[in-house]
């Protein structure tokens, strides 16, 4: 396989699937979360939550790096407690890397699960909730299934933009091999060398495989779930 | 659509790290001819890669002699006028309540001086101006692989610095001029001169675009007037 | 007891009704469209919350405006079949059918799988997708998704109106035999005046919203100002009867009531049991002398009490047999030729009899 | 002429249906749930696309697998009833109405807005979001906005079955109208017995995706094989008549017919209409002699022509009056106590009559 | 005004506000008619389309930029024809930045349309199309009225996206005072300044404001349609 990609480029693959992974991974429960709370019920506060979700959207993802870098950093407000209490260092290293990617897709995932459960009839709800089901249980067993496509589409924005994260991720965690450097990061510093077009391009084509990869893998899953719950 | 036109103010292409020096010289030239100038402040490969593309703009300020090189190459931007007006230096910075002076040379201990976990922050080693000057200046030190690890590439020299100012580096490596006008942030080294190829910004003036207004304003650029803007933020002037 | 007593308002729509029904019985909620049944069930389920009121249900408080009680849907235990399926897309029928059977906490579940399946006809569909059944398909497994839910009370939003007549043919005695062999309440709404009859004890006839009649099945269904709602041919009497014989040879039974005997086909059902037999107005016939060679069964001695001539072609005549009153619908032609009158002693002739398998301890209405 | 004959696979179903239907009447698709009505409904409005076959309705190819045509929906003119009323949620009442109406490129709209939304009784709600209207309410709107869309053909997927009696009582005669008056053929799906004799000229009766029998209701109708579908006590007799006296007094019309005469409530046509009237075998009793002083009006002399004994407590009996064959059921015992049998001279005593408002004249089944 | 804002910030929140909404007001009717595609439809390549449509989201913004400027700048393969039949140059203008937040946002509101085209009932469509109406028709008069709440999500998404974007337009169109420097070229600009902080502080506020300005009136838009098409 190094005949297609140097070993620190396949880091760059590796490091950015992780990253990607993870940092779905870990987002689409808050996603599901907040997704729920701003289609489903009402509070006060909501509109500036709803706001704030979206911020890192409308920001300049450097600034949003800054952000994070301000708040999570060692010396950050909060970077500080997360060290001083957990141990936990964000910056400079691979979680830190997928906080900012996590940060950056949470509104396209929160988006896309809205819509699909703004789409859920509530008439199934209710008539679950005639059964015996519990609020938690209906959305476990009603709601999410029925949703399943519009979280799937909302992971596969968050990978996709995880995979693309580029601005947020460098202004927090900087670019330490092997550690933050991801394929966007390869790619940015390859498309600044003079020489580095070659390299740019290999990185590219293994950006869209992973993105083409990625999708093959979710409308299989897709597929599956519409057969399923009966929208073929 | 708007369209560029030709007779439009001239486009300096220009480096970002000279935003601010040339938006002072911009204004001058303004009170001095009346005339307008537009500059485009990018990383030098983007401008390079712009020009590449058929951007029409009249003169091009690189960060290094790399990207003029590859402009001048493909026969982009002339060569014959090129000028290299201001230079920088690169120096060793920390945060100001932590500084503590040092010489770099050959036998400076950098893992001593970082501690276990210190990292030093400059540009992307292998592509932003900053990281590669520090790269070579380390690797020609002979310290560049212990220290690797512990080298953070950030996208500009400006995001570097940041990552000093706030303390999350202990230590940066960033260009003289950035250092002058940061806060919370003291040089505690300068690098040896021999220990990197001279930084450099060379002008030049874009193929085809090489207009009497152009030329006027490449001179201006390089003139007495701009070079005291450029002393002002602290380059090297020639 | 349930007790609802709500009021609801809605643009143009104002819903009070208050009424009781009985613990273990049919009530139904008669009236025209747009009269409020659907939202009464709703509000009892949960579904709706009325303005202002108190539902109880079976001794326990479902929803008290004044005490601030609203019980969480899950917790009324209602098995509530939707006027609209609600079938889960998702979910094969099997797992649509299982999904409140699962969640319902009696060890002991009284309502069974394969009872209900078979009943429904659906065996054959239980790995299918609710999209790919017909309308009725989907009707009887939602019947049979609330009825698996081992429900507390069942509310039952037109239920059959998608069904074939055999079908419904057996269906009923199975919502014949949950009402009476277990005591399950059942809050019923349909537009078949056969359905209502056969099943319910207690009928709240609405309009508008409010409660036009509520009361005893056989009371309500009589009253004139109903007619508009179920149509003039359905009137009828209901006879509280007692099963004193059968005829195997013949397939008959032959019932007492206050004031005679009706023989009918006969009904699956011991000696002494108290049966309720439904007797239209329009099948009733009257002979000044008893007809002798007819091939009608039932001819009972009678006495005109009233005779109330109708616009159209029709009288009604009010009749006593025995201690028992009848109601016969004959045409004004008839009462002229016959001279039919307050007084006059006639014969009954009877052709057809309905007998509904058992007979009702109405919870009084409230 | 309809002519409809196609093939339609799916896993576990099979429809082979070829029929032909008249050109201006209604055809019944009758059979139990499940058995292919709504598949072969939405065949003819394009909604489904069968396997092989060809289906043309006045002359116009809708279909035709072999010659690959395969008109689609929106031109096919269909006004389709859904069994789910799909009205357009975020239109007002008004604007579904209008939605077909506006489409339709008919200079002149024979079936005029005011007049359905009166017949529907939905002028109240015209304003309203389909979301608010309770069940009835959305199946009448629904009803309407097939009718407004000036079909060529209506296909109404049970319409009426979420009315109330005193809707349908209104809503059918309408029906009978746009039939008769405007010639526009309607593919009618219903498990109402009652709904289907009154308006079907034609009935294809299904089981398991296959016609079990087709041929005018009349004959359809009275078929053994298909009791299981309609339920035993509505088998009955259809009788073409002629008007031929009005009684205003009583208001009683009479109407002759092959074999006798019938005294029915007076219907609105004049002197010399053909109708078509329908006796229930349950609602004919008989008599050995002319009774005398009896409140039946009807009394026909007939002749025995079979007994057949069933099951249960019932005989059916095969009188024939004139030249016409009437049906009567009455219990085993009655024939046995007047010792009934084919040859005997008897009084047929008919209680009541419906009267459908005209004479079919079938496009002869396929 | 000037109070809070100098006249050259005044002039890169006009031309961001410009840049959104032409970005967005182009790239709906295509994104409309992609999300149709794929949710209604079935052709051969259409794997292929989809995968192409996420691109965007999955490179690096830097790339997405020098792939434009491949192919739309004055020398690229179609750009010359631009110049050369149109006269349009997209470098340094405006429109090209409007081009560049056009691609970087059209997979998010493609994705935002087509889950909400998918949860319109086809059942619908199919009753629209017996009351005699052509597919055009009812896309217009059922399928899109039904869909808003997710047009009007994707257009926000679009608008938010387009705020936001950076890497896809400094690299395609430069960094043109008044005419391709958006806010966050802005902002970045202004990193590079002396006194940069304070600007860059004052347009990451503009930024925030315009978000919840933009999220303000999405939400109010979508109540009313909502109410219209009775999901309240
Ligand atoms: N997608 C499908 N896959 C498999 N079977 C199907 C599918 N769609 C319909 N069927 C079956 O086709 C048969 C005919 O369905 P159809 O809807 O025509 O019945 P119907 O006569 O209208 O019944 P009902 O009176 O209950 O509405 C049913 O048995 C149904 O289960
Ligand atoms: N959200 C609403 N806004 C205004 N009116 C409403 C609303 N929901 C229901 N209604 C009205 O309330 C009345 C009662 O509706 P309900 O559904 O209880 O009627 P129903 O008796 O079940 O009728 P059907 O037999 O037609 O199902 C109807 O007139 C209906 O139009
Ligand atoms: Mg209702
Ligand atoms: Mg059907």
């Amino acid at each position: 396989m190094d005949v297609l990609l140097t070993p620190d480029e396949w880091t760059a693959v590796y490091l950015s699937l992780k990253v990607a992974f993870w940092a779905t991974f870990w987002s689409l429960p808050f996603a599901i979360l907040t997704a729920w709370l701003l289609a489903r019920t009402r509070f006060p506060g909501k509109g500036l939550f709803d706001g704030l979700i979206y911020l890192p959207l409308v920001l300049p993802k450097v600034v949003v790096g800054y952000i994070l870098l301000l708040t999570l950093g060692a010396r950050g407000f909060i970077g500080q407690y997360l060290d001083a209490w957990f141990g936990i260092k964000l910056i400079f290293s691979t979680a830190g890397a997928t906080v900012a990617a996590a940060v950056v897709s949470f509104p396209l995932t929160v988006n896309a699960i809205r819509l699909a459960l703004e789409a859920v009839d509530r008439g199934l709800e209710t008539a679950a909730r005639t059964l015996g089901a519990s609020r938690l249980d209906v959305f476990i067993s009603i709601t999410l299934p029925l949703m399943l496509p519009g979280v799937l589409s909302g992971a596969l924005l968050a990978i996709a933009s995880a995979l693309g994260e580029f601005g947020a991720t460098i202004t927090f965690v900087s670019n330490v091999e092997g550690k933050t450097r991801t394929i966007p990061l390869a790619i940015y510093s390859a498309t600044h060398m003079p020489d580095g077009d070659a390299m740019a391009l290999r990185l590219t084509v293994v950006s869209i495989v992973l993105a083409f990869g990625s999708l093959l893998l979710a409308s299989l899953v897709d597929r599956r779930i519409r057969v399923l719950i009966g929208r073929t | 659509f708007a369209t560029a036109r030709a007779e439009e103010a001239p486009t300096v292409f220009a480096a970002a790290s000279l935003t601010n020096a040339f938006q002072d010289i911009g204004k001058l030239y303004k009170d001095e001819t009346g005339k307008d100038v537009t500059f485009s402040f990018a990383a030098s490969s983007a401008l390079a890669k712009q020009l590449e593309a058929g951007a029409p703009a009249a003169i091009f300020v690189s960060a290094d002699t790399k990207w003029m090189d590859y402009t001048e190459n493909r026969d982009l931007t002339l060569k014959a006028t090129r000028v290299t007006p201001i230079g920088n230096s690169l120096v060793l910075i920390m945060p100001a309540d932590k500084a503590k002076d040092v010489t770099i040379d050959k036998s400076f201990d950098w893992l001593a001086f970082l501690g276990t976990d210190g990292k030093i922050a400059t540009g992307l080693t292998d592509s932003v101006p900053i990281g590669v000057y520090a790269k070579t200046a380390l690797t020609n030190l002979g310290q560049w692989d212990k220290v690797r690890e512990r080298v953070v590439g950030a996208e500009s020299v400006r995001a570097a610095l940041a990552l000093v100012e706030r303390g999350e580096a202990t230590a940066g490596i960033v260009y003289s001029t950035d250092a002058a006008i940061a806060k919370n942030v003291k040089i505690v080294a300068t690098f040896p001169a021999d220990s990197h190829p001279p930084v450099e910004y060379p002008f030049e003036l874009v193929k085809g675009q090489d207009t009497p207004a152009a030329k006027a304003l490449l001179a201006f650029l390089v003139g007495p007037q701009a070079k005291a803007v450029y002393a002002k933020y602290g380059f090297l002037v020639k | 007891m349930i007790e609802i007593d709500i009021r609801l308002r809605r643009p143009g729509f104002t819903l009070e009704a208050a009424f009781t029904a009985p613990e273990a019985g049919v009530t139904a909620l008669f009236g025209r469209s747009g009269a409020g049944k659907t939202t009464i069930i709703q509000a009892v389920a949960g579904v709706v919350r009325p303005d202002a009121g108190r539902i109880v249900v079976k001794g326990e408080v479902y929803f008290d405006a004044a005490a601030r009680i609203d019980l969480s849907i899950e917790r009324r235990r209602v098995g509530y079949v939707f006027q609209d399926s609600r079938l889960f897309p998702h979910l094969s029928v099997e797992s649509n059918l299982r999904y409140g059977e699962r969640r319902s906490r009696l060890s002991h579940k009284p309502i069974g799988f394969a009872a209900v399946v078979d009943l429904l006809g659906i065996g054959h569909l239980l790995g299918r997708r609710p999209h790919t059944l017909s309308g009725g398909e989907r009707q009887r497994v939602a019947i049979g998704r609330a009825l698996l839910s081992q429900p507390r009370l069942l509310l039952m939003d037109e239920p059959l109106a998608a069904l074939d007549e055999a079908r419904k043919a057996e269906i009923l005695p199975y919502l014949e035999r949950l009402r009476d062999g277990m005591g399950l309440p059942i809050l019923y709404v349909s537009h078949a005046v056969d359905e209502v009859l056969r099943l319910a004890d207690v009928v709240v006839a609405l309009r508008d919203g409010r409660p036009l009649a509520i009361g005893p099945v056989a009371d309500v269904m009589s009253r004139p100002e109903i007619l508009p709602v179920i149509g003039r041919f359905d009137v009828g009497t209901l006879l509280e009867c007692v099963v004193s014989r059968h005829d195997g040879d013949y397939a008959l039974s032959t019932l007492t009531f206050a004031g005679g005997e009706l023989r009918v086909p006969q009904v699956a059902m011991p000696i002494g049991s108290a049966v309720r037999a439904r007797v239209r107005a329009r099948d009733v016939a009257l002979a000044l002398a008893r007809p002798e060679g007819v091939s009608v069964s039932n001819l009972l001695a009678a006495r005109i009490e009233a005779v109330r001539q109708q616009e159209g072609p029709y009288a009604d005549i009010e009749l006593v047999v025995g201690e028992t009153r009848l109601a016969a619908t004959v045409t004004r032609e008839s009462v002229d030729r016959l001279t039919l009158r307050p007084g006059l002693a006639v014969w009954a002739m009877v052709k057809s009899v309905a007998v509904e398998s058992r007979s009702p301890d109405f919870g009084g209405p409230g």
